[in-house]
């Protein structure tokens, strides 16, 4: 038992008491601030889980954009009528040692896993030469299982026609009802001035060293999501009306080159979604540039929520 | 020996390229056009669907496509088997009929601009094809936890298209329901990829080994599907969203989509892991089934509106798709047996999505034209709307299982297994539940063909096109009983590697 | 017992954390938020996966780690999607619940 | 060298003990001081100079200049961002009390 050890059990015993108190906090806000918390606290984990890819998602998607969101929506839920039905006591216990059970159960199984371990870490470390990568998550991602993450980015594509669908039917294809002030603050303002420039260098850095490096399309795009939001948030910018043609092509972007990429495997590599031998590491990139932009618009926009005024014309 | 793309495996990949393709291009290209893209992808997708089950039949062996040249475990495998392709075809021919059916309420030309409820419609129609399509074929769980996701969030807001508060109360439920599901779902399969460095179900098949994580993994995994199928009692979230959502909604939600993740509980228990449920096990799981028999029976039976008793109808309809385990277990070896009882479950969830697509749009039609669903006041309807009416009758008629339509064909296959096994009990449920069945069918038809209280003023003509939908997809259910003279064997066609594994 | 261990242990009690607040809270939104701590869990279970092929010299497997990435952000839109539904619900009801068990009674036709 | 090293990792440890004193402090204050401005003022004030010290303590261990200069953009950009939350807090106070 090393000192990291011990360093470890402190960092997961905080992660339990903050994840317990976002279930057990009295108030939502309470609840929704401590999530963000238990987030950062996630990504330190992650880091000692030696997995910094996961880490820097965690942090961005995993703690800030689902915080940014949680956080929204707290806030405007102020105005409900609270709710008064509760379990009763022992409904609550029963569940608690039913939870406890199942809880116990998974973290035994955990424990016996067999002891000779199976692992594809070699294999994908093998076949990372064929996709001229340095980061084997990105080989994953973008070579061995890239049908995932294509299918995947369509999920993202259909949450938001999903959450765009609660538009009121006269505010389709209007504006976001992003507004947290009322009026321009000066202060918000200042930082919506001179930070963006800086978050898109980092935004399109965290791309581009994605291919060898941890860091990526998911990361750079949440980064570059949340300047944009900042841009809005800050009354800098209006939110897009979401009938805007750039904007639908910004979200189609990535999952349309990925998918043109792929169809261009079966004529000039061995089949969908495979990449010409030698030119793996171009295409990969390519698609991954696209990707950041469509994940920043989606991200943003999901963050946005519905449209809620016509546009003026 | 690993397995090779098969001569046909592009086709594969077209099946799940082409609606793909339909949803980005509906976004760029604008709600006006969107129903028209919707109906030429549609019907390509009904033709490729139709092109591997012949090549299927054909050749009477799979079909194999190993994406981008990465074979598992590392890489993905789309696989198309006999059940794959067979439940291709039916949730093509459904969502093509659903496709006709739904233009008069989501006419996306009907306004010289874009509007909400049919351009969403559209997209999340092609979205469910392509859910679906990937399904029927991923051959790795985790691409199947991605379709599974995909399935959900096409789902989800068609409850709510029309935005009132009880169906977004609906949606709600049933989106949180989804997610529990999924989740348990995804926790199995980081178990099951700790123990076996795979995820590939062939690979899967063949290294598994009966152990504590895997049978973790296998509980958690099915639980979580239990949920998103709505198998009782995990079933509370169904009937809202299903009678609430409009009627071409409700059509593709409860014959198509709770379809996705039972297919993937068939595909587990079958192909990956046949010797693991064990006898207790699948007594168990027939139990839940006969319980969503009785229970959903019930109350569809008590039901006041016609769109609820169809709904409650799915409750217990899914539970007769699970009596399959039961009948296939097989004592001597204690493994599920890809026979009879397989193939007459399959039969039930396909004569199933024709019949319920069928009687939900008929449901659809009824209201528009009478204003109402109280089946109290259904008087004078087949009358005023006979086409409608027959069309609903023959969907009750193969739910029920009379000869011969495809549901006469399931439940005899489940029988027949029923008997050989010495499993009488199950049998029983059977017959009871054909019973209910003809029950609440029974009250809606009788309702419909009495005289009105007071002359039947008809709201507005139901389009020729909408009846016709329906009546085609209630022939088609009545009609399935004769694939029996052919293409039925096409369901025995397995992985190979599959077929060696279970010897 | 390793420090990878220590966070499987920790991914099974978030499950277990996530699961009670999901069935008890009746809430909406905090019914989210405990979907999420349960979604973390499962990671959690998926990062002591990835950690284990530490034993044979890598620094950690990176399959489990890339689905975790698409896992995290299918949980973003599945939360994204959630919210607005419980904010279109306030905006139209005035309070965000799920209502009785069975509200189906209630519902009738588009 | 050998030399040189020792004392840069000398260095390190007392200004990483020192960021870390500070970091203490500013939880002591967030916790124990009475009303919202005054937390926020232990809350910022210390940890700027915490987290500053922290990263001059890593720059000798950092793995050359570009690695160097991230860890200082990462310190100017949480000065940055710990000022504006720390206005924004302090305006959303005095508009609707510390209770809001």
């Amino acid at each position: 038992m090393s000192s990291w050890f011990f360093a470890d059990a402190g960092l997961v015993l905080l992660v339990l008491a903050i994840g317990a108190s976002t279930i057990f906090a009295r108030k939502a806000f309470d609840a929704a601030i401590a999530f963000v918390v238990y987030g950062l606290l996630l990504a330190i984990a992650w880091v000692r889980l030696s997995a910094i890819d996961v880490a820097l998602t965690e942090a961005a998607i995993g703690g800030g954009m689902t915080g940014t969101l949680l956080l929204g929506a707290v806030a405007r839920l102020r105005s409900a009528e609270p709710d008064n039905i509760r379990l009763g006591l022992p409904v609550r216990l029963a569940t608690g040692f039913c939870c406890a059970l199942v809880a116990a159960g998974l973290a035994g199984t955990l424990l016996l896993l067999p002891e000779a371990i199976p692992t594809l870490a070699p294999a994908a470390m093998e076949n990372l030469v064929h996709t001229g990568l340095g980061n084997p998550v990105a080989g994953v991602l973008f070579a061995y299982r890239a049908l995932d993450t294509l299918l995947e980015k369509v999920v993202l594509l259909l949450a938001l026609l999903g959450v765009w669908s609660l538009a009121p039917n006269n505010a389709w294809n209007g504006i976001p009802g992003l507004r947290l002030y009322e009026r321009p603050n000066s202060t918000l303002t200042f930082l919506a001035q001179i930070l963006p420039p800086v978050g898109i260098v980092v935004g399109i850095y965290m791309c581009w060293v994605g291919a060898n490096a941890p860091g990526g399309a998911f990361q750079g795009g949440t980064i570059l999501a949340a300047m944009w939001l900042l841009v809005i948030i800050a009354r800098l910018e209006n939110a897009p009306s979401t009938g805007q043609l750039w904007l639908r092509i910004g979200l189609v972007l990535g999952p349309a080159v990925f998918l043109a990429a792929g169809l261009a495997g079966l004529v000039s590599a061995n089949g969908f979604l495979a990449y010409p031998p030698g030119y793996a590491k171009p295409f990969i990139v390519t698609i991954e540039f696209a990707l950041t932009i469509s994940i920043a618009v989606v991200l943003a926009m999901l963050a946005a929520g519905p449209s809620k005024q016509v546009q003026q014309e | 020996m690993p397995d090779a793309t098969t001569s046909g495996g592009i086709l594969l990949v077209f099946a799940i390229v082409f609606p793909v393709a339909g949803v980005l291009l509906s976004l760029v290209v604008g709600g006006r056009q969107v129903e028209r893209i919707a109906l030429i992808i549609l019907p390509c997708n009904l033709i490729l669907a139709s092109a591997i089950f012949f090549d299927l039949w054909r050749s009477g062996s799979q079909l194999i496509y190993i994406v981008g040249g990465w074979q598992p475990p590392l890489g993905i495998t789309l696989r198309a088997d006999g059940l794959s392709a067979a439940m291709m075809v039916t949730t093509a021919v459904v969502i093509c009929a659903v496709g006709v059916f739904a233009h008069a309420d989501f006419d996306t030309r009907a306004q010289p601009f874009e509007t909400r409820a049919p351009f969403v419609f559209w997209v999340l129609l092609m979205a469910i094809g392509c859910a679906m399509n990937m399904i029927f074929l991923g051959g790795d769980l985790f691409t199947l936890y991605v379709a599974l996701e995909l399935l959900t969030f096409a789902a989800v807001p068609l409850v709510c298209l029309d935005g009132r508060a009880e169906t977004i109360q609906a949606a709600l439920r049933y989106l949180l329901f989804a997610l529990l599901g999924s989740i348990l779902y995804l926790a199995g399969t980081a178990l099951l990829y700790g123990s076996y460095a795979t995820l590939d179900i062939v690979l899967l098949s063949q290294r598994l080994r009966v152990e504590t994580a895997t049978l973790v993994a296998a509980v958690l995994m099915t639980v979580g599907l239990f949920a998103k199928t709505a198998l009782f009692p995990l079933h509370i979230w169904l009937p809202p969203a299903h009678a609430g959502a409009p009627a071409s909604a409700s059509a593709v939600l409860s014959a198509i989509v709770v379809k996705g993740s039972f297919f993937l509980v068939v595909r587990l228990w079958f192909g990956v892991m046949p010797g693991l449920l064990g006898f207790t096990g699948a007594q168990l799981v027939g139990g839940l089934g006969a319980g969503a028999i009785i229970f959903g029976s019930v109350v569809a039976l008590r039901q006041k509106r016609l769109k609820l008793l169809i709904a409650y109808s799915t409750v217990a309809q899914i539970g007769y798709l699970f009596l399959m385990f039961p009948l296939a277990f097989d004592s001597v070896s204690s493994q599920l047996q890809s026979s009879g009882a397989l193939t007459g479950g399959m039969l039930l969830a396909m004569s199933h999505a024709t019949a319920k697509a069928a009687m939900f749009m008929a449901a659809g039609l009824i209201y528009a034209a009478l204003g109402h669903d109280r089946i109290a006041e259904l008087g004078g309807a087949a009358r005023a709307i006979p086409m409608t009416v027959f069309a609903f009758a023959i969907g009750g008629v193969c739910l029920i299982g009379l000869p011969p339509s495809g549901g006469f064909l399931a439940k005899w296959l489940l029988l027949d297994a029923a008997i050989a096994t010495g499993q009488w009990s199950w049998a029983m449920v059977l017959l009871v539940g054909g019973l209910f069945t003809a029950g609440y069918v029974f009250i809606v038809v009788a309702g419909a063909l009495g005289s009105p209280h007071e002359p039947l003023k008809l709201r507005v003509a139901v389009p020729k096109y909408q009846e016709a939908a329906a009546l085609t997809l209630a022939l088609l259910s009545l009609l399935l009983g004769f694939v029996a003279l052919g293409p039925i064997d096409v369901l025995q066609v397995r992985p190979g590697a599959m077929m060696a594994a279970l010897r | 017992m390793s420090g990878a261990n220590l966070f499987g242990i920790c991914g099974a009690a978030l499950v277990g954390l996530g699961l009670y607040g999901l069935i008890t809270n009746p809430e909406p939104l905090r019914k989210i938020l405990a979907f999420n701590l349960l979604g973390t869990g499962v990671f959690l279970i998926f990062g002591l996966i990835s950690r284990r092929a530490a034993a044979a010299g890598f620094p950690g497997d990176p399959v489990p780690q890339a689905m975790v990435i698409t896992a995290i952000v299918v949980a973003f839109a599945a939360t994204a999607l959630a919210v607005a539904l419980v904010l279109r619900l306030l905006e139209q009801t005035g309070r965000a619940t799920l209502g009785a068990d069975n509200p189906v009674s209630e519902i009738g036709n588009p | 060298m050998k030399r040189m090293e020792f004392a840069l990792d000398l260095f390190t440890v007392f200004t990483l003990s020192a960021g870390a004193l500070f970091f203490l402090a500013g939880t002591v204050g967030l916790i124990r001081f009475p009303d919202p401005l005054t937390r926020l003022h232990a809350l910022t004030k210390v940890d700027n100079v915490g987290l500053g010290l922290v990263v001059v303590g890593l720059i000798p261990q950092a793995d050359g200049w570009g690695a160097a200069f991230k860890l200082v953009v990462v310190w100017l950009l949480v000065q940055l961002s710990g000022a504006i939350v720390t206005q924004l807090i302090a305006g959303a106070i005095r508009e609707w009390g510390p209770s809001a």
